[in-house]
């Protein structure tokens, strides 16, 4: 399974994505279910209670490819997925600019669910990235959510 | 060896990468941290709170007991988050 | 919440849909999360061990439509959704075709998650539609599975 | 009466819908089953697994005991499978 063939493509970058597109290549021998998931940014920062006017994130580049292939090699034989796009964006976005897309395809369907919602999981809370939210007042780095720890720990076997 | 630094620990350190040469008595991760601690009182804020800061040592999640050598990169960052 | 706005939209259609249009009628104000179900025709029936070469399916015009509304209009109180679209095919598909879409957007992914899989397991075994099989030799209408049943007593409250 | 058949059932029966005077003393969904049963052979062999079919009245998921008159749409089919 290599990474950027069209079973495992992870891109790390600071263009917008074209869902169907990106749909298509999911879209494999076998593939009976596709699962989409793409993040939005939130005009509001419900924690500090403020509006957001645009958020930067950053990476490592390098370790941030090379932490999301290992999880996605993982998903790929625990879901028997057909195939997996993980695309997340850096840089400077906007609220309402679509920040993350991961898909999923598989056979059949609840482990398409599975695995696309067990790698938004993971992104949230082990994925290499920082985020700093920006208003007209202050800057403020986004800390990560104990829910969204609890959510990953649904998923040990 | 090269040391990187992300998100605010990056703004505090003022820079996002270092080179320097590693002592010899050097043997891993917390020996560094100590090391720097030692020669400039900016690092020692950002490792008060140790418990929190995440470290990669060549781009692979590591912690405070991991080896490292003068030809490795290391890097320290606050937790996380993606998505 | 009214059908076909653009926070409830319900299509029973022959052709084929757009992922990346739906996707952007998904996207709307508090939108934080947006997960898409494509489900694709497979050319093999697993259960009869034997190729497909097409996939003929009816609906029941008028009920179908209604039946799906009721259980998304309850989908979009109980995951507190932002926006939901389902676009089932009716008529003849081939192998690799695209048979139906599930689109729900939420502030908050989990929602989305849960809606968007809550949906799809009731299509599966409660959306009134059938379909049968053809191949050169045998045509063969699909019977529900016992799995898929049990897929949809997940979501008991 | 407007009584509508879907899949194998509608194949079955020949057509996809045939429209009847209700007589006045069948009042609900099984007492049609058994008036229909009397009327044609074709009828019985879709009722004799009862169970299995499925009832919409006025394009509503019903029951065997559920009121029909005249005036209403019926529809019988097998178990459905979308998605």
């Amino acid at each position: 399974m290599k990474k950027n063939s069209p079973l495992i493509k992870i891109k790390i970058q600071n263009e917008d994505f074209d869902v169907s597109a990106e749909t298509k290549i999911l879209h494999q021998k076998n593939t009976g279910a596709i699962v989409n998931f793409v993040g939005v940014v939130r005009g509001y920062d419900e924690k500090n209670n403020q509006l957001i006017n645009s958020m930067t994130l950053e990476h490592y580049p390098g370790m941030t490819e090379s932490e999301i292939e290992k999880i996605v090699v993982d998903c790929y034989k625990r879901w028997e997925l057909t195939a997996v796009t993980v695309i997340h964006r850096v840089g400077n976005l906007k609220p309402s600019d679509q920040i993350v897309f991961v898909g999923v395809s598989s056979k059949h369907r609840q482990n398409a669910f599975d695995g696309c919602n067990f790698i938004m999981d993971w992104l949230k809370t082990k994925a290499p990235f920082w985020k700093v939210e920006e208003n007209n007042k202050n800057k403020n780095w986004v800390s990560f959510n104990d829910s969204d720890n609890q959510a990953l720990k649904k998923w040990a076997k | 060896m090269v040391i990187k630094y992300f998100s605010w620990i990056k703004e505090h350190i003022g820079k996002s990468e270092e080179q320097f040469e590693l002592p010899k008595h050097i043997n891993n991760v917390n020996e560094l941290i100590n090391y720097l601690n030692e020669i400039d009182e900016k690092y020692k804020l950002i490792f008060e709170k140790k418990e929190i800061i995440k470290i990669a040592v060549n781009k692979t999640y590591s912690s405070f007991d991991t080896n490292v050598s003068n030809s490795d990169e290391i890097a320290f960052f606050p937790p996380v988050t993606g998505g």
